[in-house]
């Protein structure tokens, strides 16, 4: 990757932490209900969202806070939400766990574990028959992949050629149960060759390897119309939802992790391979907390919905 | 024009496919039993599909969300059973869950109910579930016309609509209006006038409530006969006008009691009719038990005529109890 | 003995498993989040499981059948949409469908209502839908002793039972009687008696009422508040007493009403206790609307205290009001 | 396989030919509502069937009429079953789709396809937990694979090491629905290695081959105490449900099937080999044939359930 979508990437992988960190600080002060933070999975949702084109769509789950902003969306909007006030991106109704924007090609975000494995196959058959281009990306967790759903999406995916690209963010854990509890093989990408399709594993600590993954399963999507199972291979680097003391976790186990946080990762290659020095991306971990910073107080200015909000939006 | 309820099902799908482009339908076996609509309207948009329930109505619901207007076709109501999360979770919720930014115009069909014999796992009337359940619509005509009407309703409306066909209807023929005749859903039709008591009913028993009044009448007993057509949206108007007229309620349904529709009309007038009532609400249901396969005892499972009359004798003497 | 809900959730799991070797319990984490059961029964009896709720409801339906008494975690209410199968049609039908030859002991436990701000996938009350289908026993309790000695029963019991815990209970605290006190499913509890209104509700809204009868005692009004513990069976004969006595009744609970339990209760009054009535029925419920995940809103979706002090004001003017 | 194993599995074949055959009849004459014949997967059933040990267990689907009639379920308390009887094996109140009989250890039969397949892990655990000998197969169809509850069954097996044979009986269709319609590989064997777990496939109309898989995969399963997928080529020789005129069905792929009809081919083995003559062969016929005429006389002799059935047996 060139200089500057390195640097990009760097950028957006920072704002995510940082909202991240925001998102814990303010939960922990009460100023919104838990949430599940993605620290640690930076580089897969930077790394596959910067893949696709503007005219593609994303379906995401629970933890979907680093898709949403490597998909450019306003950290003030995303606060609102969690907040519950009326400038969030569903006003406040959907809360932290399922904000979708229309406008960000974010749709249909399921909190439901297996929901957007359900939902991504009708959005995609809706994008063929309406002869709109495009590939849709469907982000989910190695739980997920225990759920029914994900192999019934596959199957169907696989049989009427629908232009996914499924990517299994495996981070090892699933809650409070390690991944190596719920399924033999060490991971879900065995999968993809039972139901016929593409799969292919990467190491989802490496935002240029990840990026590189998702491009070439994206310009496979382009020229076959079939769907392809890509694996990130991460890591939950904080608990499943906060608070959560992570005391269920091999402290050796995180620790190696750890040791490959991304932001790290990515900050040591830039500076090895002399793309950036230190003061830049300092200069950058600055203007991200600054922008957070702001965000919050946005966030904070919004008024919570009226009550009438209660019963609108039920029916069309 | 004369046809049955599943031929008026039929041209339902066919006269709206041919309107709108987008209106597209699948399920297991819907392409193959459908060899009309796979001819006309073609493999895209008239499929089979793997079987799974879950997918199929997931599928629905995300193509909904993105300009289609899905019909799916899920066979038998106790297999909605795999497909819960997609209907009520994901139809049900997301329009409000997203602010409104997306909305679900799609049709889920199944058959419901007694007169095939094969059992509880085939045969279990759960149209309570999804009137309970929020965002979503819910239908169950009685009449070929009806079920034209409203199945033309059900695929324009831009809400996720459950339409359940009483399976006993299938084959019973009736007369049909020709042409674009859409009725709106959320209106009930009395299907015989009277002042001395009201059965609210819909789907199949509406025609045993037609046959009780008709008994009745016989023995001087006017009864009026409402057939709500819609589940959900509900003509609460309709009900609520005729107990105010009649002061007697029975309603009668297949599906078992317990918070039933026959518990919500019940409530519903309970409440905003108390004192037009002049004799305790009757409930005639199936009973609370999964439904039997043997012939004999899934006959035995649907409420029949003599039952209401019997039930509309028994309130009709209760005119001289003692109030309060 | 003080404890809080959970404590006495885990309190009954402890004693049920050291009682009956045959009992298990297993779920997604529930080996992590139970460290005690656990480290006292060991991984045969306390298992995590794959996140497949399907799968994990379905395999408590065979081992019951197979002579273990399975209790699994579901976690949260509209999670039970992916197991809706399992619990329905297995473990509701398969002893009637099998001519009586198994019998399913089993118990699933979620957590449900408002509390937590997480919005509608993860909050939704749906015992009505268990109400309503057969050969199911569903509780929802209200008091630390009820969650324990309710616990209990249900473990022994020896039919699918559905333990709702309100998610808003949780932490609150009361007092435990020490011992093995089992407590009957199908009772209710008188929480409060009074002759001039009878308030029916379960689960959280029951301190509600309890709650808005003290605020109509200082005005004079005595309301007796009933907390039906068990929904399925349900007590009656606790409720037809009670209106016998007062003429009067309001239903609370925070699922929403259509076809809801308290549809149910008002369908049950209307047909049984005609004559008692005095009033109109009133059912103060959640609105039909998904929950919202605001604060503000989710607050606004439980009926409140007043609500209650207001309708019963309301049916007691309404005393002058005339009647037929 | 012996002389004598081989002529008693003839028997069975020929029973639950006859059976059906019978069943069919009596539909055309509305003598009980319709219902799904094995027609075609006799050797299937017999092979896995008279694999198993009597203290193994049976799960079954709405095609079932042939593991009962294996495992020696009398035809007549069969029959009643279908007609709604109350000698059926359940007093009519299941009727043809889910006929369970504990006596016989065919347990928890479910016409929700993927019901068995969602049940069976509980079963399996219940006889290791009660430290019970002993393995459960569970059949099920190709279309029952589609359901997402196959692969959360075969993971849980799997990761919980449940003594579990899966026998799929891959019948090419799905009710109106060819199997090549519904999945991209040629069938399902290909998920076991997915799921960490052995797998094997078989050609269903040869009863040999049948019994020896079976017999392999069951011996496995007893040592490891792990769970196996045997997937079994067959066809469904009859249309889905009576009445049915199978004028979907591919005449060419139907008439090549039916020439390895299971029974012509075993009695043409039994032939060759010496092992028996016409005679033998067509004695067992006329036999069979007597015996399904009796139980249809036994069924018809049973009265059906009286009113207070309706609601026996809901709760325990
Ligand atoms: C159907 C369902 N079951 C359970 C949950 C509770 N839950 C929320 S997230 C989670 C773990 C999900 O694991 P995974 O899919 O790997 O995603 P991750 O959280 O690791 O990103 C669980 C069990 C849920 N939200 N939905
Ligand atoms: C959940 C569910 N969906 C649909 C059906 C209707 N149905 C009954 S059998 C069948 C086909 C099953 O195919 P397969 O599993 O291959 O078994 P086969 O009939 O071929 O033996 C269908 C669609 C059902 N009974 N249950
Ligand atoms: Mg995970
Ligand atoms: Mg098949």
């Amino acid at each position: 990757m060139r200089a500057n979508t390195l640097i990009q990437a760097y950028e957006r992988m920072a704002l995510i932490r940082a909202y991240e960190n925001t998102v814990v600080s303010l939960a922990g002060q009460h100023r919104l209900p838990g949430t599940c933070t993605s620290i640690g999975q930076e580089a897969s949702a930077v790394g596959v969202v910067s893949a696709l084109s503007s005219d593609d769509l994303i379906l995401t789950n629970h933890r979907s806070a680093g898709h949403l902003l490597a998909r450019g969306a306003d950290p003030a909007r995303m606060l609102a939400e969690v907040m519950g006030k009326s400038g969030g991106y569903c006003g406040g109704k959907s809360g932290s766990l399922h904000i979708s924007s229309k406008e960000l090609g974010v749709v249909l975000t399921s909190t439901i574990v297996g929901g957007e494995l359900s939902l991504v196959t009708g959005v995609a058959l809706a994008r063929t028959m309406l002869g709109q281009a495009g590939v849709v990306a469907c982000f989910f967790g190695d739980g997920a992949a225990c759920q029914g759903r994900f192999h019934e999406s596959l199957n169907l995916a696989a049989v009427w050629k629908l232009p996914i690209l499924y990517v299994c963010e495996n981070n090892q854990w699933q809650a409070f149960v390690h991944r190596q509890e719920t399924m033999l093989a060490d991971g879900v990408v065995g999968h993809a060759a039972g139901h016929g399709i593409g799969g292919s594993r990467v190491d989802g600590m490496d935002v240029e390897a990840v990026r590189e993954a998702a491009e070439h399963a994206i310009s496979r999507i382009r020229e076959t119309g079939a769907p392809h199972l890509l694996e990130v291979m991460t890591y939950r680097l904080r608990g499943h939802f906060e608070p959560d003391d992570q005391a269920y976790v091999d402290p050796a186990e995180l620790a190696r992790w750890r040791a490959r946080d991304p932001l790290v990762l990515l900050r040591r290659r830039l500076i090895e391979s002399g793309m950036a020095d230190e003061a830049d991306l300092d200069r950058i971990d600055v203007e991200v907390g600054v922008r957070l910073d702001r965000a919050v107080g946005v966030a904070d200015a919004s008024p919570y919905p009226e009550r009438r909000e209660l019963t609108s939006d039920v029916y069309a | 024009m004369e046809m049955t309820v599943n031929d008026a099902i039929s041209a339902a799908l066919a006269e709206e496919m041919r309107r709108e482009p987008t209106v597209l339908i699948f399920g297991e076996g819907v392409a193959t039993k459908r060899p009309d609509l796979l001819g006309e309207f073609g493999a895209t948009r008239v499929r089979n599909t793997p079987l799974a329930e879950g997918i199929i109505a997931g599928t629905a619901v995300g193509a909904a969300a993105m300009g289609l207007r899905p019909v799916v076709d899920l066979l038998f109501v106790p297999f909605l059973c795999y497909a819960m999360d997609e209907i009520v979770n994901s139809a049900g919720k997301l329009r409000y869950m997203s602010g409104g930014q997306f909305s679900f115009p799609m049709v889920v069909l199944a058959m419901t109910g007694t007169g095939w014999g094969v059992g509880a796992q085939h045969n279990h009337n759960l149209e309570a579930w999804f009137v309970h359940a929020p965002g979503l619509k819910v239908v169950m005509p009685s009449t070929a016309a009806d079920f034209k009407g409203l199945l033309k309703s059900a695929i324009r409306d831009d809400n996720p609509v459950l339409f359940f066909t009483d399976l006993a209807l299938g084959y019973t023929a009736g007369s049909v209006p020709d042409g674009d005749e859409a009725i709106p859903l959320g209106s009930a039709a009395i299907r015989r006038e009277g002042g001395d008591v009201t059965l609210v009913s819909y789907a199949k028993t509406v025609h045993t409530c037609v046959a009780a009044a008709e008994a009745l009448a016989e023995r001087g007993v006017e009864a009026e006969v409402i057939d709500l057509r819609t589940l959900k949206p509900l003509d609460e108007g309709a009900i609520l006008r005729s107990v105010a007229k009649t002061g007697r309620l029975v309603v009668v349904h297949e599906a078992s009691g317990m918070c039933g529709v026959g518990a919500e009309i019940a409530a519903l007038v309970a409440g905003k009719a108390f004192h037009h009532l002049r004799a305790p609400i009757v409930r005639l249901t199936g009973p609370d038990a999964p439904a039997p396969s043997s012939f004999a005892l899934e006959q035995a499972f649907v409420p029949q005529a003599d039952d209401i009359v019997t039930a509309v004798e028994g309130i009709l003497e209760d005119r001289a109890a003692p109030v309060g």
